[in-house]
């Protein structure tokens, strides 16, 4: 019974945190919403009993979206965008109509779902095999291997994209903008005191992860946070995107994914996994796959290269 | 008694026509970028929600996984369109496209 | 035990609403923050009560949250210097 | 016995936590300018967060759930400390140079 009050006060919370954060006035504060809005959801799907998504959400929510879009709303603010006008209420209430239809539709499409077996099955049955006795984690680095290497290889996309608009002058140089700190300050200290934990707790999610909730995934975002504090209280500077070195630490996770899946085209099958081998490879993995996350997310929230090198 | 599956079904659900809402009435860009993000997180509920119907036998890991990558996918392109906003916004000093300019 | 974990964790949630409105209403830059601060301490929390209330395994959700609690605070004081780039406590930034 | 003496024992920690948090809470809605609301805020939630992380410490299953949920405290702590000390001086120096942060910024 308790359970059902909290779902609903905690739909309730997302609901006004989204809605908050889609049409109010203020940019600034629709960012800080939307912040906020990552907690409320991370909490959401605790109680779906999805823990691997939830400390996905946390990662990313609280770490990652934070230091993105507030240092862009800083950075726009910096370039005095002009205002653009508002929307008329007529195409407005079009809008809100449109959108009212559609989660109408979606709401009555997800009650009229058929009730399928689901794929616990399946998974549990092949689960002794797969080296890792998290479920989720056997999922993305063994059943469905292929969605987890492509995705990998997005990301590197995506990072490309970005280091594309650099302008001319600053290619090769170090991505976004030199960072100060005043020497012994607060800023500083947080700086010297949270990444030694942060590489601890991340380093345990992505060892934890083939036994409980936690993975690569998870474990390399927060990782990438942890390197973007340091990086925005000056401890260290972002290595140099031509750097041999960063480029060896981006495609590391891919590059190792596709050879063990190439090892097993050997064998018969591609991305196919020995079971004897499984939990090894799949550590292994995850390992490379780590780093390269890691290295990606904290690279493309840090933006293109702005100063010449 | 409702379940927690069927809740955040529909509350996902709501979510996808609350960002479709802010996509359409809004034409500041990084505004756009918020609403593509909540519409994104609302399929992802509806999705980890009808993984989950079956409270006995817990969450489909086939779903969570696909979240998983979904999340970081969805982080990596809004990474990639505030680059854009940016070199946009100091290429026209204008925080919205031209076809919204002038309404 | 389980019912005064979530009722607990549900009374919580309710006073996170007050800050919700505190990020509304601002009316500065640093109220708003301020109130996105205590939704995360308060996040962490209501997530300790639900792991007690269900799953120990979800304790690490808190820790990744209490982990990067203060990583928004930090993005925006960065941003509010003058080049984005500074730090708060430097005065000649 | 001692579980009964257990459990009311966390009942009353969280219980208190909780009235912590309602007081931060309250502080941030009813004081009446930034600084005096950042001062109850911070404080008030850690003491919070502390005792429900000492009522939650009595009903842990291992030795490793209360090394966790030790460290989640001291690293809201540190957070808080942290994020309360740097929001103020972006304030104090917002208001020293005229930018405005107190009042709202209604552009887009």
């Amino acid at each position: 019974m308790s359970g059902t009050v909290f779902d609903i006060v905690l739909c309730a919370l997302i609901l006004g945190a989204a809605l908050a954060a889609v049409s109010g006035r203020d940019p600034f504060a629709a960012v800080v919403f939307f912040v906020v809005y990552g907690v409320f959801i991370a909490t959401a799907w605790l109680r779906l009993d999805a823990v691997n998504v939830a400390l996905a959400e946390a990662a990313i929510g609280a770490g990652l979206t934070g230091v993105l879009l507030l240092g862009a709303v800083g950075r726009l603010a910096r370039l005095r965008e002009t205002a653009p006008p508002a929307r008329a209420a007529g195409p407005r209430l079009l809008a809100a109509l449109a959108a009212g239809g559609t989660t109408l539709l979606l709401g009555w499409v997800f009650l009229t779902l058929p009730e399928p077996a689901g794929l616990h099955a399946e998974v549990g049955a092949n689960l002794a095999a797969a080296g890792s006795e998290n479920a989720v984690t056997a999922v993305l680095l063994n059943f469905r291997a292929w969605d987890t290497l492509l995705e990998s290889i997005v990301l590197l996309a995506a990072l490309i994209g970005i280091w594309a608009l650099s302008p001319d002058a600053a290619w090769g140089g170090r991505p976004g903008m030199t960072q100060r700190t005043r020497a012994g300050g607060v800023l500083a200290q947080f700086g010297r005191v949270l990444p030694p934990i942060g590489l601890m707790v991340g380093v345990y999610l992505v060892w934890a992860g083939t036994k409980q909730p936690g993975g690569a995934f998870q474990g390399g975002t927060v990782l990438a946070a942890v390197a973007l504090l340091a990086m925005m209280a000056g401890r260290i500077a972002p290595p140099r995107v031509s750097a041999p070195g960063l480029r060896l630490a981006l495609i590391l996770g891919p590059a190792v994914f596709l050879a063990v899946g190439l090892a097993a085209l050997a064998a018969g099958r591609f991305l196919w996994l020995p079971p004897e081998h499984a939990y090894a490879l799949i550590l292994g993995i995850e390992a490379a796959l780590t780093v390269s996350i890691a290295a990606t997310l904290a690279l493309m929230v840090i933006g293109p290269p702005q100063e010449a090198p | 008694m409702i379940g927690s599956a069927t809740l955040y079904g529909l509350c996902g659900a709501a979510l996808v026509g609350i960002g479709l809402y802010g996509f359409v009435s809004h034409p500041g860009l990084l505004r756009r970028v918020l609403a593509f993000n909540v519409i994104g997180s609302g399929i992802f509920l509806i999705f980890g929600a009808a993984g989950y119907r079956d409270a006995d036998a817990g969450a489909d890991p086939v779903p969570q996984a696909l979240i998983i990558t979904g999340i970081v996918v969805a982080l990596s392109l809004t990474a990639l369109a505030v680059a854009l906003i940016v070199a946009h916004v100091r290429a026209s000093g204008h925080g919205e496209l031209p076809e919204d300019a002038g309404e | 035990m389980t019912g005064w974990f979530l009722a607990a964790a549900t009374l919580l949630l309710l006073t996170l609403a007050g800050a919700l409105w505190r990020v509304w209403t601002g009316p500065g830059r640093a109220d708003r923050m301020m109130a996105a601060q205590l939704v995360g301490t308060g996040g962490v929390a209501v997530v300790l009560l639900l792991a007690a209330a269900t799953d120990w395994a979800m304790i690490d959700v808190a820790l990744v949250l209490a982990l990067l609690a203060a990583f928004a605070a930090v993005a925006f004081v960065k941003a509010e210097t003058p080049e984005g780039r500074g730090d708060p406590e430097d005065d000649d930034a | 016995m001692l579980e009964l003496a257990t459990d009311a024992l966390t009942v009353a920690l969280t219980a208190a936590g909780l009235v912590f948090f309602l007081a931060g809470t309250v502080g941030l809605i009813r004081f009446p300018d930034t600084f005096s609301r950042l001062h109850a805020l911070t404080k008030a939630d850690n003491l919070g967060l502390g005792f429900i992380v000492l009522g939650l410490a009595l009903q842990a299953e291992s030795w490793h759930a209360v090394f966790k949920l030790g460290l989640i405290w001291a690293l809201a702590l540190v957070a808080a400390g942290t994020a309360a000390q740097l929001v103020a001086r972006t304030a104090l120096r917002a208001d020293e140079g005229g930018r405005p942060t107190r009042q709202a910024e209604g552009r887009e």
